[in-house]
Order: structure tokens, then sequence, then C-alpha cells
């Protein structure tokens, strides 16, 4: 059985679904990061596969899958300054913990 | 063609997992195992280990990180230029000028900014 | 039959070590699991015949923002050990919200049926990615470098103890 | 396309290249380093276990393999034990793209070069996590600082990876060999990028002159202070075998990799790549200890807009020439 487009999207598409899994259940900024990042790996997933069988004359997929691996780098270094900043000031990594607004 | 390079890439990291854990499996094996509480304190030059590791760095080592990370991911766009160039002639050229101007500013700012300060 | 083969094992592998990057109860163990991850996407790019891409996605993700997400936990409250609660209090809605996702993600993408082409990849594609992105992709080429460039500095001006 | 053929041959092709890599890699260059720096300091080098002391790395072997292993008491056992795994498997990984001969080579990837950058970027980590993993204040710093170390010498290595892929217009270390054939060896052609990736390559792997993270005069042990017996040897396999592997790439990209007159090609790579190996310890035994701010000054505000302004160069000379 050969292995098709949608085995692709599936494996994606759950890898997606934990990314999303982490963002919403987990209190550590970083954490946080770390679902995002599978996020963006999933979606890499997909643009490469349909890059392959969708359109493969052109390597548009292939070129936009490293603009979107640049795109995640960026996101996590100023991700992290925030973190970094946040830690600083408010001693805390925790999301739920970082509520108070400067008065 | 391709699958088989990388069937290649596949194996050599599974038996270089295997063959990094051989000895460890063999010291398992033979090596004596008596851990008393004083052996397996943290060394820290004969003290008795006080406090917890962590101690608070300031945040120069994630700048020096954050900085990598960017100049890693210009890498990107240099090594597909870097075996093109030569069929595309004088516009790949000067396109990737201004892609490592731009760049080379982000250092300039970087290096101005104090991020690279080790102090 | 070597492919599927190949394709079952490194989407195993990655699915089970994001499951552990998304359950672990030690921060450090998390980003540690997201390298093996990032492995068996590299593995599932190569089957893909995207070459450069899994060798970028080995470089940047497995060297760079790992290193990077690592830096960042020892510099905060990761170093001290502490065993902390690390899920906040909604996890089972989340995990319903997610099964829901993953569930209407998987029905639209069984039913819809994907243009297939005819025509076949070629095999090595670095040498294509450079072409495509000076020729016709000129303009995402040099938006990245802007792109690189703000982010940089506005990391910088986050991170840095005002002086 | 026979597969379970293909995958016999790879486990046995991978078999041997890590004996003769661990074998020739780490116990002769262990030996070979301590014979050099006898020599260089005009005493003599291990004598008494074997001829001419060839057996000690042996000795040294099998004393490790029967020596406890204790794991600190607040350690991490998973990462604890798995760090060194990944240090030495990324050091070994190298050698998939290098070309002892023109047919010797394990597989001629496409992008032989970025795959061997990625291999080298991977040790970071494995530092990073033993050195937090072991739980003790120096290896935690000790792992920070010698990361910090490494992956500020990653820019300078891939600048000159880069310039050298664009004077041969391929990644695949197989085509950049034979494009010196006809172009002649990169390192007339490409000096400053020999330069920088010497350079890189010394700090890279973590040595004299840039071997503060471990320095004994700094932090204990730097990120092993925590690891014994053979938990320590394979940190120590994997940084030889990265070393030789800089070494070998570097005949690949600037000496013209097999080529040479008279002797067969293998010869030739061997002589060229202990040519390098022996830069390497000789280096070791010659130059101070530079500090961490002036050995990351060095990289960042000297090697890296050098390697840029060097690929500009290189790029306008082809083009326009």
């Amino acid at each position: 059985m050969q292995v098709g487009l949608t085995h692709y999207l599936v494996v994606s598409a759950l890898l997606f679904c934990l990314g999303l899994y982490a963002m919403l259940s987990r209190r550590n900024a970083v954490a946080i990061l770390m679902g995002i990042e599978l996020m963006l790996n999933a979606s890499n997933i997909n643009l490469v596969a349909f890059n392959k069988y969708v359109a493969p004359a052109a390597l548009n997929g292939q070129v936009f899958a490293l603009v979107v691996i640049t795109l995640a780098a960026c996101e996590a270094g100023v991700g992290l300054a925030l973190v970094m900043a946040a830690y600083r000031n408010l001693e805390t990594v925790h999301v739920d913990e970082i509520n108070v607004m400067k008065w | 063609m391709l699958l088989l390079d990388w069937l290649y890439v596949g194996v050599f990291a599974v038996v270089g997992l295997g063959m990094a854990a051989l000895p460890l499996a063999i010291v398992w094996a033979l090596a004596p195992r008596a851990p008393y509480p004083q052996k397996r304190l943290t060394y820290e030059s004969g003290v008795v280990p006080f406090g917890q590791a962590w101690a608070q760095f300031n945040v120069r080592y994630y700048l020096f990180g954050l900085v990598f990370v960017i100049f890693d991911v210009e890498v990107i766009y240099l090594y597909p230029w870097a075996i093109v160039f030569q069929r595309l002639g004088k516009f790949a050229f000067v396109e990737m000028l201004i892609f490592l101007v731009i760049l080379l500013l982000g250092l300039a700012y970087a290096w101005r900014k104090g991020a690279l300060e080790w102090a | 039959m070597g492919e599927l083969a190949a394709f079952i094992i490194l989407s195993a592998i990655t699915l089970v070590s994001a499951v552990v990057v998304v359950t672990s109860r030690n921060i450090v163990r998390s980003a540690l699991s997201l390298v093996p991850t990032f492995f068996g996407v590299t593995g599932l790019y190569i089957l893909l015949q995207a070459e450069f891409v899994a060798g970028i996605q080995v470089l940047i993700y497995a060297g760079a923002i790992t290193v990077l997400i690592l830096f960042v936990i020892m510099l905060t409250e990761g170093g001290t050990g502490l065993r902390v609660r690390q899920t906040n209090e909604q996890v089972p809605l989340s995990i319903l919200a997610a099964a829901v996702v993953a569930v209407l993600l998987i029905g639209v993408l069984a039913q819809t049926p994907w243009p297939r082409a005819t025509e076949s990849l070629p095999q090595y594609t670095a040498s294509g990615i450079g072409e495509a992105l000076l020729t016709n992709l000129v303009l995402v080429f040099e938006v990245t470098s802007l792109v690189l460039l703000v982010a940089l500095m506005g990391a910088i001006i986050v991170a840095r103890r005002e002086r | 396309m026979n597969w379970g053929l293909e995958i016999a041959k790879a486990v046995g092709l991978a078999v041997v290249m890590f004996t003769f890599l661990a074998v020739v890699g780490a116990m002769f260059g262990v030996l070979l380093e301590r014979k050099i720096g006898g020599w260089i300091q005009s005493r003599l080098g291990p004598k008494h276990v074997g001829p001419q002391g060839l057996l000690q790395t042996i000795a040294d072997t099998v004393k490790l393999l029967q020596k406890e292993h204790i794991t600190p008491r607040a350690a991490d056992v998973a990462i604890f034990n798995t760090a060194p795994l990944i240090v030495a498997v990324a050091g070994l990984m190298d050698w998939i793209v290098i070309p002892f001969g023109p047919t010797l080579i394990v597989r001629d990837l496409n992008i032989g070069v970025v795959f061997f950058a990625a291999m080298a970027s991977l040790t970071v980590v494995g530092i990073l996590v033993g050195g937090f993993a072991s739980n003790n204040k120096y290896s935690l710093l000790g792992g920070l600082r010698s990361a910090s170390q490494m992956i500020s010498y990653e820019l300078p290595l891939a600048m000159a990876l880069v310039a050298v892929a664009m004077q041969a217009g391929t990644l695949s270390t197989l085509g950049i060999v034979n494009a010196q054939a006809q172009r002649g060896w990169f390192v007339f052609l490409q000096f400053p990028a020999f330069v920088i990736f010497l350079i890189a390559a010394t700090a890279e792997v973590n040595r004299v002159p840039f071997d503060l993270p471990e320095a004994e005069s700094e932090l204990v042990a730097g990120y092993f202070s925590e690891y014994t017996g053979m938990r320590f040897a394979l940190f120590q396999l994997g940084e030889y075998a990265e070393m030789f592997a800089m070494a070998a790439m570097a005949t690949t990209l600037f000496l013209g990799g097999w080529r040479g007159p008279l002797l067969p090609p293998v010869i030739w790579f061997l002589l060229k790549m202990y040519l390098i190996v022996f830069f390497l310890m000789w280096t070791r035994w010659t130059f101070p200890r530079l500090r961490l701010d002036q050995l990351l000054n060095l990289s960042w505000k000297l090697l890296l807009p050098a390697g840029l302004i060097w690929i500009l160069i290189t790029g306008f000379f082809i083009t326009f020439f």
C-alpha cells in the first residue's frame, strides 16, 4: 500500500493537536513555546507533503517551509526574550501568575 | 537513491547508539556498585555542597544564544545561494549583497548595544 | 513496502516523543525529547524528497532552537529543579479541545479530494531551492532578512536590562 | 532495491567504521597526543605499557571498563546517562560524508556539508544537558560556558563551509574534492576560509587555546565534573572523533582530499589528515588559554565579520571574473 498524501496530513494533524494541547494546558511559558514549535513543525510537514503530491513543478512548498523555519526561529528568539524579561521583573515564568498589569 | 543515502544515516545513528551504549552495558555488568550517601554527594572540590545547584546568571548567555540563532538561520539562505549563484549571474550576487548587508547591520546593532559583551 | 515501514517508524518516533514533550513533568526532559521529535520530522522530510529542508531542520531546530530553549530553562526557574506543578487546571478542557480539533481536521482531510499531480519531484532539490529562491521568490528572500533584523533588535531590547 | 541486503550492508559498514574510529580516533589519538605533548615538552610520553607505550590506551580502556559509575544523588538519572551518548553519536556521525578515496565514502550525501554542520551542532545539546543533569553548580556553569563557546564558533565554521561550497558549486563532499582537481587546492584559493575553518574547528572541539570551560584552573572539570568511568570516556570518545572528523573535513575541503601523485588515495588522505591532527595537537602545547570574553570577542567581532566579508569577496571574484 503506497504512502499517500493523507498519511502525512493525518500525522501532521496529530502533531498539531499535541502542540495545541501543550499550549492550552501548560503553566510554564517555555513549555507553551515548545507547543508552538510542534505546531509549526506540523505545518511544515503539510507544506512539504503538498509540494511533493500536489504541486511538484515548482519547489514553492519547500521554500515556504524554509521561511517557516526562519520565522519559527525568530519567534522562539523573541518569545524567549519576553520570558527572560518576565522572569527578571516578575520573578516567575508561570503564565497564570503573570496577571498583574503595571499600575 | 536519496532514500538509500539516508537509510545509511539512520542505520549509522542506531548502530552508533548501540556501540556507544555497549561499554556502558559492560560497565553495568562488571563494575562494582556500592553507592553510600557520602560517595554520591555532588563534587564541590571536597567541600560539602550547600544550597541548590541553581545560581542566577545574568542574561548574557541568552543574548549569545539569541544572536547565534538569528545568524544560524541566515545560513539557510547562504547554502542554496552558494551552489547556484555561479549559474545565475550578477543579479543573484547583488541580491545576496543586500541580504548580507542587512544582516551585517544586525551584527553591528548587537555589537553596539552590548549584546556581544561578556562582562 | 520499505517506504511504508519507514513512514510508520518515523511517524511513531515523532508522535511518541511529541507526547513526551507535552506531558512530561520535568521541563528539561520535555525540552530534550524535542530533539527526537525533530529527527522524526526530518525522516518524514526525507521520505518526501526534501533533503535540504531535512538538513536545515536538523541544523536549526535540533541545533539552535533547542539550545536556546535549554539556555532559557537553565536561566529561569528550571535551574532550581523544584517540583513545581507544570499543568494548569484546564487540563481536561484542553484535552477535549485538542481531541475535537484532531477529529475535525482528520475528518476534513480524509474527505477532500486532493488534486493529484502527474509529474514527480526531482531527487535532489537543494539547487532547485536556490534557483527558486533567487529568481521568482526574490521578494520573500529580501523580506526574510528584514524580519531577521527586526527580530534581533526587538529581542535584544526586550531581554537586556535597561542600562 | 533489496532493502534487507542494503540494511545488512549498512550495519556492517557502520560497525567497521565505528571500530576504526574508536580504535584509531580515540585510543591512538590519545596516545599520539600524549606522545607529541611529551616530545614538545622534551619529556617522554607513556613508555611503560607495551613497546614504546603503544598499549597505554588499551590499558586505560580496560581500567575504565571496570571502574564504578557514581551517579550523584540529586542528578536526573535518565538524562545523566543519555548526554554522553548524544555527544558520542554526534561525534561519530560526522564520518558518513567524509571521502577517504574516490569510492571509499560511506554515502555521498547531496547535502554533505550541511549534514556535517548539523551533526557538529548536535554536540552542544549533549554538553548542555549533561552539564544540567549532574545538578552540580560547577558542571552547570561549565556546561553553559562550553555551550556558549561552541555556538559562537559554529557560525564562522558555517561561513567557511559556505565559502568552499561557493567555490566548488556543490554541497557534496565528493563534488568538492573533484572541483579541487580542476581548480587547484582550495587552501590557496580560499586561504582566509582555511584559517577561519581551523580556528573554528579548534574551538568547536574545545581544545586549547579554547578549552576554558574544562580548564583545570577554572571550574573543577567543567560539564563533566560529575561523570566518572566509562561515561567520561564516552565524552572523550565523542570529542576525539569530532576532532579527527574536523581534521578529515579540513583535508577534504582545503587540501584536495585523497588526490596526490604517487601513493594510493587512502594513504594520501590519512597523511594529510594526520598533518592537520598534528597541527591541532601542536597548538595545544604551545598556545596559552584564552579568557572566555577574549575567546567570544575573537569569534563574534573578528571571525564572523571576516567570514561574511570573505564570502562577499569570493562571490565578487567569481561573478565578475
